[in-house]
């Protein structure tokens, strides 16, 4: 816990905790843009020297993972104006204990490697670990669709977390790319949010269960 | 120059956007055109790439661009005919969706940059997604949602794949580029733990695209929903484009000596697939989500062959190029079913080859030829992979192959009938105006024209794609 | 070769003589004196003078019915040895041919019956197309039997000279099986009692004379010939078995032949008058003990030559 | 070579031109079936012409280059000779016959297809008698079974036709799997294509080969219970396609398990016994169901699941003899089953095309409704009457002599002692069955169709069949004759055919051959003389008698109606309840009661066991078993992206 990366990581790790508890989209959106803002300051600390590119570049998806993602959401949620509040499939206090588990999984398994470059990071890839994690629990545990969202975006900062310490960093157009995808996709996911609570006059994924055999 | 190719549909696909009315229809077809063209030079000249190490001309992705190509410009053709007879809404999205959607696939099949890869592949969903909801109805908003979804999620596990690669990569202490060709030379020198960790999780991304069970769940619901082209598009090409990724990865694989590992997880993938279809084909009610399931199993063929290598691999790349031109074949024919018979049921259909003479022939030449029966050429490709399978001593798995490909028959083969033979619910007065079959016949007649005879070059590509995963004989 | 052509004529000519033995001895049991010994010659006799009267129903295949069943018949009594003299012809395989040329009889016999469409006719021919199934499988397990024991296919190697001596020298006891078996199939073939009953008067219960019913004149005469000829082929078998003794002398031998012979009829006739017709669906079962009875012989013999 | 491709270009183009001409009904088929039958008559003097050079030349071998790296390959010997001949001679003269026989005027397009798929049949099958590697095979193998199939579905109009279609299409296609099964296995160890360089293989992996290509072959020759398809397939078909199919194109699956059993060389008993257990199987139970139909083409159709059964016992035999080493028997088993292959070719297409002529005339094919044709249809009748005979196999006919050599083969190998004596009794019992079932069905056959009183209107006073319609009858009978007076040749022709399996056997027996030959040339003959004198005595005792014609004697009951007649049912009423354990009869009669009874009705059909079991013993289980995986797909994303991760966590196992 000497590093101030660990520092900050730690706050995600209770982020985390927080959004599998808050039962209101606000703050679950406060929550994800909070993580975005992390994952995008950690390569400062972490490892490699910085170019200006670098910076640049870390400016840049600071502005997109913190601001322009949770902002689309948080437009989509304005826009449909959620009235009544979706009852989740897991419920938030046995998320809470879910999270807790999924923490300490986590720290225990990512013991297990040793990663050249972040060895001295205790908390780097555990985050990253119960990032992934949370995301996929938030996408199977959560029936409204803006949650799930929420869930997806979530992964996305866990990955981009693992990612943020190795090669790919050399290449920041590939990054930018990458990072263009996403906010492409949260776009649409926006947009399909707003069509779902059109048509359907909610966002509760149970009503999208016609398709089946 | 080899990077106009994608260039060159992404600005028409902008353009496309701010094209009212029916104006974007002559575009289509006109990028078609020029995208072939363009393709058939790059076959032709096999140029170097602007950024080197990002995109790059290879045998696999030529086959496949070639494949998008001809099936984009065919289709293009008969989307003419088919928006004009069904009413499509904002048809400026469609184009130019349609166009987008071209370009980032024949941005799949150019990259080499593992990272450009996923990027492009991660486009394709983007790209195809309003395709889906054309129709605008709740069913397709479901399989939309679905679809970005379901693709999204599986897409990005294949990003942390992808990341895990380079991990690979650092622990084994390779400073290349992360390009698929530099990796493969490479090979050897990756980490295998991290390597075999990485190709789990970019299988299962990039299968979730392609349709591998049990990820295959949204591709049913997508290809039902799009309308006829697009789906063709997405059931023609679009896995194409997934396989792909899962291809490059095997070389990898296969170049570090990993190849079993990576080719028994496909052949067990494979049988899942073709089980799963297997399941849902026997009593399908709906013709477009049976040729979808169909799809899924000639998915699981290709990645069984992919798997047992060898024999089966040709065998496999084979059964890529012709499924992608019968099926998308197929579905342009479901589209005529659908404007005939009004409804997606197929007991709302019948007694096609009264009904709708022209379009009954291209319906059962493509069932016959995606059922594996000459002269159309999945036909050359399953026996090869049957073969190639013994060869390779997976005598169960190909027991198991068999026996799922029978039942597939006889559920494909007992709608099939009920589609072409049995008494018509209804009268359809439908004009089949030459061009809502001719490029069906088109697609088949390729088909069975490769079934006999393979010109010299393409047979070259095929094999040095092949035997970089060890294929061959 | 002049010995065979004459034992095959004689055959021939004797053979109504024989079977008008079996009314003799059922006239004897029934206590009346029964007709003349030669009633079967005036028979005979008699239809060849008479002139004929076919059905508007009836085809060529009507006339070609007799022609062919008594061909058939007589074709069948050149391969067999008559009185243990040589055959006419004889050579590998014949014992084959010879039951496939009586079949072809059979198949003409029904062919004609049903060319007249009457009801009781076809009745006739779908009795006539069963019961001989059996009766063949029997045959041919026979056959087997044979072959085992003289390695041979042909009639004359079973029943020329002394070689139904061997056959029972080689087999011993199952042969009796085998000669009880054979009496079976010679009273199924030629429609006797229990299986049929040549002299009842309900059509509905005959088989060979409800066949012939629309026959008349020669064509009757022809038939009536032909079922001669053919008891008269199937007795010569069970005879040589149960006198399977060789004198080397062609009159002797022809006596004491003709004597079994009368012995064979005489014992259908007491079978005629002791026992009922069986009820139509009882007779397979008749016919197949006499299947039975031939398969155990077989495998016993197979366990002796073990 | 290049006349046998010359002659396949002629019969392809005829299909073409059908197309083509389809507009002028008539010149359609005219020139589409004069192409096709002169094409299959240059194929007939090829065969011809090579069996004739046999002893000298060897294999004639052909080969092209296919998809850049491997090779169509083409390879004529023995048995491919032989069987090129059974089908180029049927499917002449069902050419010539179809001229006359396809008069539906209305329906141009269903016509001209129905000429394109028929010359595709009749080439694809040459094609796959002279295929040398498992590429070209199974291409023209699905090519003939896609072809035949669309010959089936020929009038899609009728429910039965539809099923029949389908049924064949996936029997036909789960065949062709197995077929796939059997050369992966060979392929597995050789590592090649060709046929001609089989690698050596474990006994375990050459009988499973075996097994497998016995299955797959069998569902097309119609070996029971893999017949299912055959009796509706060939009814739902035109007659002279029925003609094809059954005379010649289910004898392609007798030719693959010969090819594949020379190929492999696997010379054990148990392979042998199979075969000639199958072959005894169907010749009885098919023989049996042909006795319970009414329906004339069914019969006809499930009386050839009885004749393969018949050549399969002949097969096995030769198979039996070949494990014991006994070149005399086995050369007899398979030379008898082989000319059993042309005979049956030869005379079940001949009742086929009589069943059509029947059929064109009267529309019925209900035999209960038939009756007193021959008067009417004489050459029809004739004909049809000399194919019955040799479908029984009564002497001096072409089915005898096949019959013959098998008995004779089953005999030799009935010598006390050693593994074959009771297949060989099995085999000898069953064929005399055999023969006493089928001379009951198919006089029940000329019985009811052909001889009586006509049962309906429809069959009252019909005319005959067209000239081009009789010619191939006739020839057909005449063949019959010919085959069962004078063999040698013929006989011969098999063991050049049986030589091609390659047994090493040296053809020295062929003394014993012609010697056997001639004797049943000489029973013909004696038979004849005798038949000539009673001929020739009757006449002098018919001379200047009184002939008159009357009603038939109806024992007293004086105004007899053809209702009375005995029917289909009736007369195999009392055989087929001796079956009953094999051939369930259902039968359905209102009793008659009350003083004044209404109308009463009897209808009976017999059900085929293998059929019924199909449902329950295949279908419903793997119906079952899918059913229950069917909830994976239930619509509910979250347990979708739950199948994802699970992937993940299940394959990350085994890194």
């Amino acid at each position: 816990m000497n590093q101030p990366a660990d520092a900050i990581l730690s706050l995600v790790l209770l982020s985390i905790l927080f959004s599998f508890g808050s039962s209101r989209l606000p703050s679950l959106i406060k929550a994800v843009a909070f993580q975005g803002i992390v994952v995008s300051l950690v390569p400062l600390f972490v490892g490699h020297e910085l170019t200006a590119g670098g910076v640049i570049f870390t400016q840049v998806t600071l502005l997109i993972r913190g601001i322009l993602i949770p902002l689309c959401i948080y437009m989509a949620i304005k826009k449909v104006r959620i009235r009544r509040e979706v009852e989740p499939i897991v419920g938030y206090h046995a998320s809470m204990l879910a999270g807790l588990a999924l923490i300490v999984a986590a720290i225990a398994f990512s013991r297990k490697f040793d990663l050249p470059g972040i060895g001295q990071y205790a908390l780097l890839l555990p985050t990253a670990i119960a990032l992934l994690v949370a995301g996929m629990f938030l996408l199977m545990a959560r029936r409204n669709a803006i949650a799930m969202v929420l869930g997806y975006i979530t992964m996305e900062n866990g990955i981009y977390l693992v990612g943020a310490t190795f090669s790919v960093r050399a290449q920041h157009i590939v990054e930018f790319g990458i990072l263009l995808d996403v906010l492409a996709g949260v776009m649409i996911m926006a947009v399909i949010l707003q069509n779902i609570k059109q048509t359907l006059d909610d966002v509760d994924t149970a009503l999208l269960r016609t398709l089946k055999e | 120059m080899v990077e106009l190719v994608f260039i060159v549909p992404l600005v028409a696909g902008a353009l496309a956007f701010f094209m009212l009315g029916r104006s974007g229809r002559p575009l289509l077809v006109l990028t078609g055109a020029v995208h072939l063209a363009l393709s058939v030079y790059l076959w032709v000249r096999r140029p170097e790439a602007l950024l080197p190490g990002y995109f790059g001309v290879t045998p696999e992705g030529l086959l496949s661009l070639i494949v998008i190509s001809l099936l984009f410009f065919l289709i293009s053709i008969y989307t003419q005919t088919y928006l004009a007879r069904s009413e499509v809404k904002s048809e400026n999205i469609f184009t130019g969706s349609m166009l987008l959607f071209l370009s980032t696939m024949t941005m799949v099949t150019l990259s080499d940059h593992i990272m450009v890869m996923w990027i492009a592949i991660e486009a394709t969903t983007l790209a195809s997604a309003p395709l889906i909801y054309t129709h605008r109805t709740g069913a397709s908003l479901e399989a939309t949602w679905k679809y970005v979804l379901i693709c999204s999620v599986g897409i990005a596990l294949a990003l942390l794949g992808s990341v895990l690669i380079t991990v690979a990569m650092d622990v084994g202490g390779v400073t290349s580029a992360l390009s698929f060709s530099s990796l493969t030379e490479e090979a050897k020198r990756l980490d295998p733990t991290w390597l075999k960790v990485g190709f789990v999780f970019i299988l299962v991304g990039y299968g979730t695209k392609m349709g591998l069970a049990p990820m295959h769940t949204w591709l049913p619901d997508a290809h039902s929903e799009a309308p006829s082209p697009a789906s063709a598009l997405l059931s023609g090409v679009l896995l194409n484009c997934a396989y792909l990724g899962i291809f490059k990865t095997h070389k990898i694989m296969v170049a570090a000596g990993l190849g079993g590992f990576s080719g028994m997880i496909l052949i067990v993938f494979g049988l899942m697939s073709i089980l799963a279809a297997a399941t849902f084909i026997l009593k399908q009610t709906e013709y477009k989500r049976l040729l979808a399931y169909s799809s899924i199993e000639n998915m699981g063929i290709i990645a069984f062959g992919t798997g047992v290598g060898g024999l089966g691999a040709y065998g496999a790349v084979l059964c890529l190029i012709h499924h992608s031109l019968i099926k998308s074949s197929l579905f342009l024919t479901s589209g005529n079913l659908l404007l005939g018979y009004g409804g997606r049921l197929i007991s709302d259909t019948g007694n096609l080859i009264k009904e709708m003479p022209r379009t009954f022939v291209a319906f059962f030449a493509g069932f016959a030829g995606i059922s594996g029966i000459p002269p159309f050429g999945i036909f050359i490709g399953e026996l090869f992979i049957i073969l190639g399978a013994f060869r390779a001593g997976h005598y169960v798995a190909v027991g198991l192959f068999l026996l799922s490909l029978c039942v597939i028959f006889g559920g494909f083969a007992h709608h099939a009938m009920k589609i072409s033979f049995e008494e018509s619910p209804k009268a359809v007065e439908m004009k089949e105006s030459i061009t809502l079959v001719w490029p069906q016949y088109g697609l088949l007649l390729t088909s069975l024209i490769l079934c006999f005879w393979i010109p010299d070059t393409l047979y070259q590509t095929i094999i040095q794609a092949v035997t970089t995963i060890g294929g061959g004989f | 070769m002049i010995k065979p052509i004459l034992f095959w004529l004689l055959a021939m000519l004797t053979a109504p003589f024989f079977s008008a033995v079996i009314l003799k001895v059922k006239a004897f049991f029934g206590g009346k004196k029964g007709p003349p010994i030669l009633i079967n010659y005036y028979t005979l006799f008699k239809l060849f003078q008479k002139g004929s009267v076919y059905s508007h129903s009836t085809t060529f295949i009507f006339k070609m019915g007799p022609m062919i069943s008594l061909g058939a018949a007589v074709t069948a009594l050149l391969f067999l040895p008559i009185a243990g003299q040589p055959p006419m012809f004889s050579w590998h395989g014949d014992v084959i041919l010879v039951l496939y040329l009586l079949g072809l009889g059979r198949f003409f016999t029904i062919a004609a019956a049903m060319d007249t469409a009457s009801p009781f006719e076809g009745m006739g021919a779908a009795r006539e197309a069963y019961f001989p199934i059996i009766c063949e499988a029997t045959l041919f397990l026979t056959l087997i039997l044979f072959f085992m024991l003289s390695g041979e296919l042909r009639l004359s190697a079973y029943f020329f000279g002394g070689e139904p001596l061997h056959l029972w020298r080689a087999a011993g006891a199952p042969l009796f099986f085998v000669v009880i078996a054979l009496f079976i199939v010679l009273l199924t073939e030629n429609t006797r009692v229990p299986v049929d009953d040549p002299a009842t008067h309900l059509e509905l219960t005959m088989i060979h004379e409800v066949m012939v019913l629309d026959h008349s004149g020669p064509d009757l005469g022809m038939i009536e010939l032909g079922s001669y000829i053919k008891l008269f082929f199937y007795s010569t078998i069970v005879t040589r078995l149960i006198w399977p003794y060789d004198m080397g002398n062609a009159f002797v031998d022809g006596a004491l032949f003709a004597a079994a012979m009368l012995a064979v009829y005489g014992v259908v006739g007491i079978t005629e008058s002791v026992m009922a017709r069986y009820r139509m669906d009882k007779v397979p079962k008749f016919v197949l003990t006499s299947f039975a009875l031939v398969f155990f012989a077989t495998i016993i013999t197979l366990e002796f030559m073990k | 070579m290049e006349l046998f491709f010359l002659s396949l270009l002629l019969i392809f183009s005829g299909g073409a031109l059908a197309l083509i001409l389809q507009r002028f009904f008539n010149p359609m088929k005219a020139s589409s079936s004069l192409f096709i039958a002169v094409g299959c008559l240059l194929g007939l003097i090829h065969a011809g012409t090579w069996m004739a050079r046999a002893g000298e030349a060897a294999a004639t071998v052909y080969s092209i280059e296919y998809l850049n790296a491997f090779t169509l390959a083409f390879r004529i010997d023995g048995l491919s000779a032989f069987f090129l001949i059974a089908i180029h001679l049927v499917s002449m003269l069902a050419a010539v016959y179809s001229f006359h026989y396809m008069d539906h005027a209305e329906k141009p397009l269903a016509t001209a297809v129905n000429y394109f798929f028929f010359s595709l049949l009749v080439g694809s099958m040459a094609l796959v008698v002279a295929a040398d590697n498992m590429i070209t095979f199974m291409l023209a193998w699905e090519i003939m079974s896609l072809s035949s199939f669309f010959l089936v579905i020929h009038n899609p109009d009728a429910a039965e036709n539809r099923r029949a279609a389908y049924l064949y299409f996936v029997f036909s296609h789960v065949g062709a799997m197995f077929i796939f099964a059997a050369f992966g296995v060979m392929y597995a160890y050789s590592g090649v294509f060709d046929f001609g360089s089989v690698g050596a293989m474990p006994d375990a992996a050459k009988i499973l080969a075996l097994v497998f290509a016995f299955i797959g072959f069998g569902s097309k020759a119609g070996v029971f219970p893999f017949h299912v398809w055959l009796p509706h397939a060939h009814p739902a078909a035109p007659s002279h396609i029925s003609a094809v199919m059954s005379g010649v194109m289910i004898k392609t699956g007798i030719y693959g398990i010969l090819r594949m059993y020379g190929l492999i060389g696997f010379h054990g008993p148990v392979f042998g016994e199979i075969v000639l257990a199958a072959g005894i199987v169907s010749g009885i139970l098919g023989v049996v169901y042909a006795l319970g139909q009414h329906d004339l083409k069914r019969l006809l159709a499930y009386s050839s699941v009885e004749n393969i059964g018949i050549i399969l016992i002949g097969i096995g035999i030769g198979m039996i003899g070949v494990a014991a080493d006994r070149p005399m028997m086995a050369m007899l088993g398979f030379a008898g089953g082989l000319l059993h292959v042309l005979n049956h070719a030869i005379f079940k297409s001949l009742l086929f095309l009589g069943a059509g002529g029947v059929l064109q005339k009267t529309g019925i094919r209900t035999m209960d409704a038939l009756g007193g044709l021959l008067k009417n249809m004489k050459v029809t009748g004739t004909t049809f009457l000399v194919g019955s005979l040799a479908v029984s196999g009564l002497p001096p006919l072409n089915g005898f002599v096949g019959e013959f050599f098998i008995y004779i083969g089953g005999f030799s190998g009935a010598t006390p002692g050693g593994r074959p004596f009771i297949s060989c009794m099995a085999a000898i019992v069953g064929l005399a069955i055999i023969g006493g079932l089928a001379l009951a069905c198919f006089t029940k056959v000329m019985g009811v169709v052909f001889q009586g009183e006509p049962r309906s209107e429809a069959a009252k006073d019909v005319g005959e069949a067209g000239a081009a319609m009789r010619l191939p009858m006739i020839v057909l009978a005449g063949a019959c004759l010919v085959i069962g007076l004078f063999p040698t040749g013929f006989v011969l022709m098999a063991v050049e055919g049986v030589s091609a399996l390659g047994l090493g056997y040296d053809t020295g027996e062929l003394g014993t051959f012609i010697q056997i030959t001639g004797n049943i040339t000489r029973g013909g003959a004696v038979f004849f003389i005798v038949f000539l004198t009673i001929l020739a005595m009757r006449k002098v005792l018919y001379r200047d008698k009184t002939v008159s014609r009357g009603g038939t004697w109806g024992c007293g009951f004086t105004r007899p109606t053809p209702r009375m007649q005995y029917t289909a049912s009736s007369y195999s009423g009392s055989i087929l309840e001796f079956f009953r354990p094999v051939a369930p009869l259902h039968e359905t009669h209102p009793p008659i009661r009350g003083r004044f009874p209404d109308r009463t009705h009897y209808h009976s059909h017999v059900d085929d066991i293998a059929e019924k079991g199909m449902t329950p013993g295949v279908v419903r289980p793997v119906l079952f078993l899918f059913d229950k995986l069917r909830w994976i797909q239930h619509g509910d994303i979250h347990l979708y992206i739950g199948y994802i991760l699970l992937a993940i966590v299940a394959l990350l196992f085994f890194v």
